[in-house]
């Protein structure tokens, strides 16, 4: 479904992704993990058209969209939930979510109602701007606001990050209903026990290389894994 | 009492031109974040645009407003593609876009005096709605009413467009933060184009009723809207047409009153003593919300 | 020779001018220096000018003397300024500083007893290029010794980010009081030149013009390097006179148009020491990579080179 | 046939005496033959262009005919060298001192605006260069021997037809419109209503506008308000055509009284309808001046600019015939002090339009008075009681 091949990114005169591919398979749930600073926010930035690759193909159900702008990413079928959220602030909940009307993807009541099921705090608080929620809703709300968008790959970059363990736990089970509902996800991610505990195949970045990859068992039984990132 | 009501419905008239220019000028400030001193030569554009075109092919005077109205808004986008869109994602602040607005605003007005052959001009009496409404107790020039209608439409309009709508969300969604904006695949450049037009419009529309209303059409028109349109959007609040609106009639009020009791020297320094003091003591105006600057 | 003469002459009160608006310059560099967007040099400049006008005209005090306390008097009303001023977030200080320049002007014009009212006043000293050249002489030694002072290091490190540099233990606020103080002399004595040198002053003289036109030049010329004002300042005030010679129809325009090139494509201006040191760091950068050494990874987030400031 | 056009052929005549006594005498003085250029600070731009465009279009005139007339010498051709200023007092300094300091350039004209005229004449002094003002109208500009003005000092016009209006139409309440910004205006707003009041009149208004204003709907309201059979608008250009079309189209029908700015051709193709029947003094006016030098300006004029010249433009035209007039004075190799001398001395300027043209002290004084309106067809007349 999403095949990355050869990507290469820079920021500055610092290469930051040095010719990764890849594969994620529609359907599945997979993990690119990492230590801080070793590419895999890039990576993901890259393939979501938030940062502009210098090299390499990102290829979305056979068209490339690498080099796409951002909203054309989305138009194509990718969506992106980014490290710090990016809520719009001044809009309420429902505006936030309903900006996708804009995405030429339907975003129907339906969508509306299935991201309501998934996240009832976002329907109670569906008036309120987005600036005076809680990190741990506005994670809900960007993880909404891609699936507005009826995504072939959903993108999520650090949805731990910042904050409480309940909180995380209750995001990675919203990631996991939603793969069972048999959406594609990608996730980057730094806290590598919940990642491998959910996820169907990983892979390991350094130095802006995969330098592991595999199944959570396989990456779990790796000792260079496990001492760098499960010990 | 008739000359009370008279002056009242002066200075709501001459407010309103202030409000239907500042809408534009505060819209492209608080979504845009562009401090655009060269607004005024939209209106200036326009009203010598319908000018001409009353002038030269005698069309009636709706389509020279509406001839006058496109040109502000085309200018306007044209503006802000060549002088503002390269300077996006350069975080030059406010200070970029404002030296590039300098740079459109000598330009603007130095080809409008050329236009113009640096004189004033009027529509002919004739070609324009001139007359008086006898209301009874007062009589109105027809034009006034034609001003006050327009802003109170502009205004409530722009407000439901911009409060009410999607398009609206997604202006204030690219104001907030155009990467945020288009993760909803919103295409942050057509909300920008739609932004400035819309501005471009309506200080066009301003400045061909006011150029009628006041038989003054020239390439200075635009800079006496600027400086009280300035005022009316900080006074009402950046973030909020309604408060431009009410903030630019109540100027035009006091304007015409303090003229009349008081002195015109003191006139303008009302105003600017008005807006300095909004600035320092309440920044977000009369009907502003400050829980949200731009990101 | 006397060609030569007659050159000099003929671009004489181009270069008096030059002078003058590098002073304009220098003073709204100071605060901009410092981060603040703000045109309160105008009003600076106003009270200036019309106090050197007055002690030269009024009291016939001689031209240095009156300059010096037009210096003074700019200083002082920055001090004023600066109190009500510097609590104001950054987009209001700058919009609040045009409105005090409207406000002067008014006040200017309702005051003929201190500046002539709507008649303006004459002046009747003028000060000779020389004497312009040995102000902004002097003017510019201060900033060069200011720049590579603690102040300037502070400066610096409140305009890159005001935050960090608090935790540095420098006060941004303090900087920025310093910096309006500078702006506020700087901006008197600019007056007190521009009243020397036109002979004439009035409401128009200290208004909007003058505020674009040294916005204007300090972004041309440069606005992170003391000198590049000065720079900018020249080739705004030559431009016209140049483009006059050729094509007076447009001399104004080209004044735009010049502006708006320079924004585009060289937005930090002509002079801009930092370009210097990047292609030298970019040189060593390509060397390092041949050599095959470990980029350093950067952070998603980070500013690229082009974003960053000084 | 009244009071004036009496007075004008009087002076006519002697204006005439003037004329030949001056050819009569040195008659072999003429300067070497050869080009001599004039700097003339215009403004061609700026907000009161349009004004300055006819000072600037009849000096042009004033050019064409001097060279092929030979009014300044045998041989002796005046070529202007244009810098505009756009009414901007900076602008006008540094024109002012390039001149100054260009010795190819013998004399210099200059400014519209009393402060740059102010601003400029210290330079032309310094320089030691002959300036000519044209269109300032602020008294004591002239400074001997360099500075000196064409300029007909408003007053005496207004006075007469204050004189005039009082004893034929009677007014009995009369408001007036100042300019809050332009103390010569309003001085001269001041000099009328004293005649008129001596009339016995009330003065029931007086309405302080500012020369950037636009809208004067509301001291329009305030104006007609008091209920005036008179109304005297006295301020700059733009807001007397602006308040003269408020009070109209308020339904204001009594007798409205202005100045000269309504007289540029430029005007009535603005706001004709508006501006018909409103009387207005000035010492030029195309179709009503009949001198024979008044033809002749009018005629080159109309035939090189397809227009009526106004007042404006025959203030050009003579700051250019006062320096030839000047010129011709001199032999050899003029030097700009001699020049300046021979011009402080005049007394009269021969070639001028306005029927006599005395000068006193570098200041020209201008006795003739018209008082003129336009009519309905874009004509200008004398004006006659409605």
């Amino acid at each position: 479904m999403l095949s990355v091949s050869d990507l290469t990114a820079s920021y500055g005169a610092i290469r930051a992704v040095r010719g990764i591919s890849f594969t994620v398979a529609s359907g599945s749930l997979s993990v690119i993990l990492g230590s801080n600073g070793a590419g895999k926010s890039t990576t993901l930035r890259s393939i979501a058209g938030l940062h502009r690759p210098i090299g390499g193909s990102v290829m979305l159900d056979g068209s490339n969209i690498a080099r796409l702008a951002l909203h054309n990413v989305v138009r194509a079928g990718l969506a992106l939930v980014p490290e710090g959220r990016m809520v719009v602030a001044p809009l309420t909940v429902e505006e936030n979510l309903l900006l996708s009307r804009f995405s030429g993807r339907k975003g129907t009541g339906d969508t509306l109602a299935r991201v309501f099921d998934l996240f009832p705090r976002l329907k109670e608080r569906r008036t309120q701007p987005s600036g005076l929620l809680s990190g741990g809703e506005q994670q809900m709300l960007a993880i909404g606001r891609a699936l507005m968008t009826e995504p072939r790959v959903l993108l999520l970059d650090e949805p731990s990050m910042g904050l409480a363990p309940s909180i995380v736990d209750v995001v990675f089970e919203a990631i996991v209903a939603l793969n069972r509902q048999g959406q594609t996800i990608l996730v980057v991610e730094q806290n590598a026990a919940i990642a491998l505990s959910v996820c169907d195949y990983g892979y390991v970045i350094k130095r802006g290389e995969i330098v592991v990859e595999g199944t959570p068992q396989a990456l779990r039984e790796n000792p260079e894994v496990l001492e760098a990132y499960l010990g | 009492m008739t000359l009370f009501l008279e002056q009242l419905v002066n200075g709501i008239s001459l407010g309103s031109l202030y409000a239907l220019f500042g809408i534009g000028f505060g819209l492209v400030f608080a979504t845009l974040g562009v401090l655009n001193v060269a607004h005024g030569a939209y209106a200036s554009w326009a009203a010598i645009l319908g000018y001409f075109s009353v002038d030269y092919f005698g069309v009636p005077f709706p389509a020279a407003v509406a001839i006058g109205v496109l040109g502000g808004g085309l200018i306007a986008v044209t503006v802000d593609q060549i002088g503002f869109q390269p300077l996006r994602g350069r975080k030059t602040g406010m200070l970029g876009a404002l030296i590039t607005s300098i740079a459109f605003l000598i330009i603007l007005d130095s080809l409008a005096g050329m236009a113009t052959n640096h004189q004033s001009w009027a529509f002919p009496s004739s070609s324009f709605p001139s007359g008086m409404v006898d209301l009874g107790l007062i009589r109105i020039p027809e034009m006034q009413i034609i001003i006050i209608v327009a802003t109170l439409v502009c205004g409530g309009g722009i407000y439901a467009l911009i409060q009410k709508t999607g398009i609206g969300a997604a202006m204030r969604a690219v104001g907030w933060n155009a990467e945020a904006a288009a993760l909803s695949g919103v295409n942050p450049r057509i909300v920008i184009l739609l932004t400035a037009f819309l501005a471009g419009a309506t200080s066009g529309l301003a400045g061909v009723l006011g150029g009628a209303a006041t038989s003054n059409i020239s390439y200075m028109l635009g800079e006496g809207l600027l400086l009280k349109g300035f005022a009316a959007v900080v006074v009402g609040g950046f973030d909020d047409v309604r408060g431009t609106v009410i903030a630019g009639i109540l100027l035009g009020i006091c304007e015409v009153f303090v003229a009349q009791y008081l002195s015109t020297t003191y006139r303008d320094g009302f105003t600017y003593v008005l807006l300095l003091t909004f600035l320092v003591a309440r920044p977000r105006g009369l009907f502003g919300s400050r829980d949200f600057m731009r990101a | 020779m006397e060609a030569l003469l007659d050159f000099w002459y003929a671009y004489s009160a181009t270069l008096a001018f030059g002078l003058v608006n590098s002073l304009f310059a220098l003073s709204m560099y100071s605060v901009l220096s410092a981060g603040i967007l703000s045109f309160t040099t105008v009003v600076f400049a106003a009270v200036g000018g019309f106090a050197a006008a007055q002690m030269m005209g009024t009291f016939g005090l001689p031209l240095w003397l009156a300059v010096v306390i037009a210096g003074l008097l700019g200083g002082l009303a920055s001090a004023i300024i600066a109190a009500l001023f510097l609590k104001l977030e950054t987009h209001w200080m700058a919009l609040a500083s045009l409105a005090l320049i409207l406000i002067s002007r008014v006040v200017v014009l309702n005051t003929p007893s201190l500046t002539g009212g709507v008649m303006g006043m004459v002046v009747p000293v003028r000060a000779s290029v020389l004497e312009l050249a040995v102000l902004l002489a002097i003017v510019s030694l201060v900033f060069f010794r200011l720049h590579k002072s603690w102040y300037g290091l502070a400066i610096r490190a409140v305009r890159e980010d005001a935050a960090a540099a608090s935790t540095m233990g420098v006060s941004a606020r303090q900087i920025q009081m310093i910096a309006f103080l500078i702006s506020g002399v700087v901006g008197g004595l600019a007056g007190a030149a521009m009243a020397t040198t036109l002979q004439y002053i009035s409401a128009d003289t200290f208004y909007l013009g003058v505020a674009f036109t040294m916005i204007a030049s300090t972004v041309l010329g440069g606005s992170f390097f003391w000198f590049g004002p000065i720079v900018g300042a020249f080739v705004f005030t030559a431009l016209p006179t140049i483009t006059q010679a050729v094509l007076p129809e447009i001399q104004d325009i080209a004044k735009g148009v010049v502006l708006l090139v320079i924004m585009i494509y060289l937005p930090r201006g002509l002079i801009d020491p930092r370009a210097r040191g990047l292609r030298k760091a970019a040189r060593q950068r390509q060397q390092s990579a041949l050599n095959g050494s470990d980029a350093v990874e950067a952070r998603p987030g980070s500013s690229t080179a082009g974003h960053a400031h000084d | 046939m009244n009071m004036l056009e009496t007075s004008k052929r009087t002076l006519l005549s002697a204006v005439y005496m003037a004329v030949a006594l001056g050819i009569a005498a040195p008659a072999h003085a003429d300067p070497d033959a050869g080009e001599y250029r004039i700097g003339m600070i215009s403004d061609d731009s700026g907000p009161i262009a349009s004004a300055g465009q006819s000072y600037h279009q009849g000096a042009d005139i004033a050019v064409a005919e001097i060279n092929s007339k030979g009014l300044a010498g045998e041989g002796v051709t005046l070529a202007l060298d244009i810098k505009d200023s756009g009414s901007d007092a900076a602008r006008a300094v540094q024109a002012m001192t390039q001149f100054g300091s260009d010795r190819g350039i013998l004399a210099t004209t200059c400014c519209i605006l009393s402060a740059i005229a102010a601003a400029v004449s210290p330079i032309a002094m310094s320089n030691e260069v002959p300036l000519v003002i044209y269109g300032a109208t602020r008294a004591s500009l002239p400074q001997e021997p360099y500075v000196t003005s064409v300029v007909a000092l408003p007053g005496p016009q207004e006075v007469a037809m204050s004189e005039r209006l009082a004893a034929e139409l009677k007014p009995q309440k009369v408001a007036y419109f100042l300019s809050g910004d332009n103390d010569i205006f309003k001085a001269r707003a001041m000099a009328m209503k004293e005649v008129i009041e001596k009339s016995g009149a009330a003065t029931v208004a007086e309405i302080s506008t500012l020369s950037a204003d636009t809208d004067f709907t509301g001291p329009a309201t305030q104006g007609i308000a008091t209920d005036p059979d008179l109304i005297v608008v006295m301020t700059t250009q733009q807001p007397t055509v602006g308040i003269i079309t408020a009070l109209r189209q308020r339904g204001y029908e009594g007798t409205i009284v202005t100045s000269e700015v309504l007289s540029p051709p430029a005007i009535f193709k603005k706001s004709g309808e508006t501006i018909t029947g409103i009387p207005f003094a000035l010492s030029f006016q195309p179709g009503v001046s009949d001198s024979e030098a008044a033809v002749a300006f009018i005629d080159a004029y109309k035939a090189q600019y397809n227009a009526l010249p106004d007042v404006y433009a025959a203030q050009g035209y003579m700051a250019i015939q006062f320096i030839a007039q000047g010129l011709k004075t001199l032999s050899g190799k003029p030097t700009r002090q001699d020049l300046a001398k021979a011009m402080w001395g005049t007394s009269d300027i021969a070639v001028n339009p306005y029927g006599g043209q005395p000068m006193e002290s570098g200041q020209a004084r201008t006795p003739n008075t018209l008082i003129v309106n336009w009519t309905k067809d874009g004509e200008v007349k004398l004006w006659e009681k409605p």
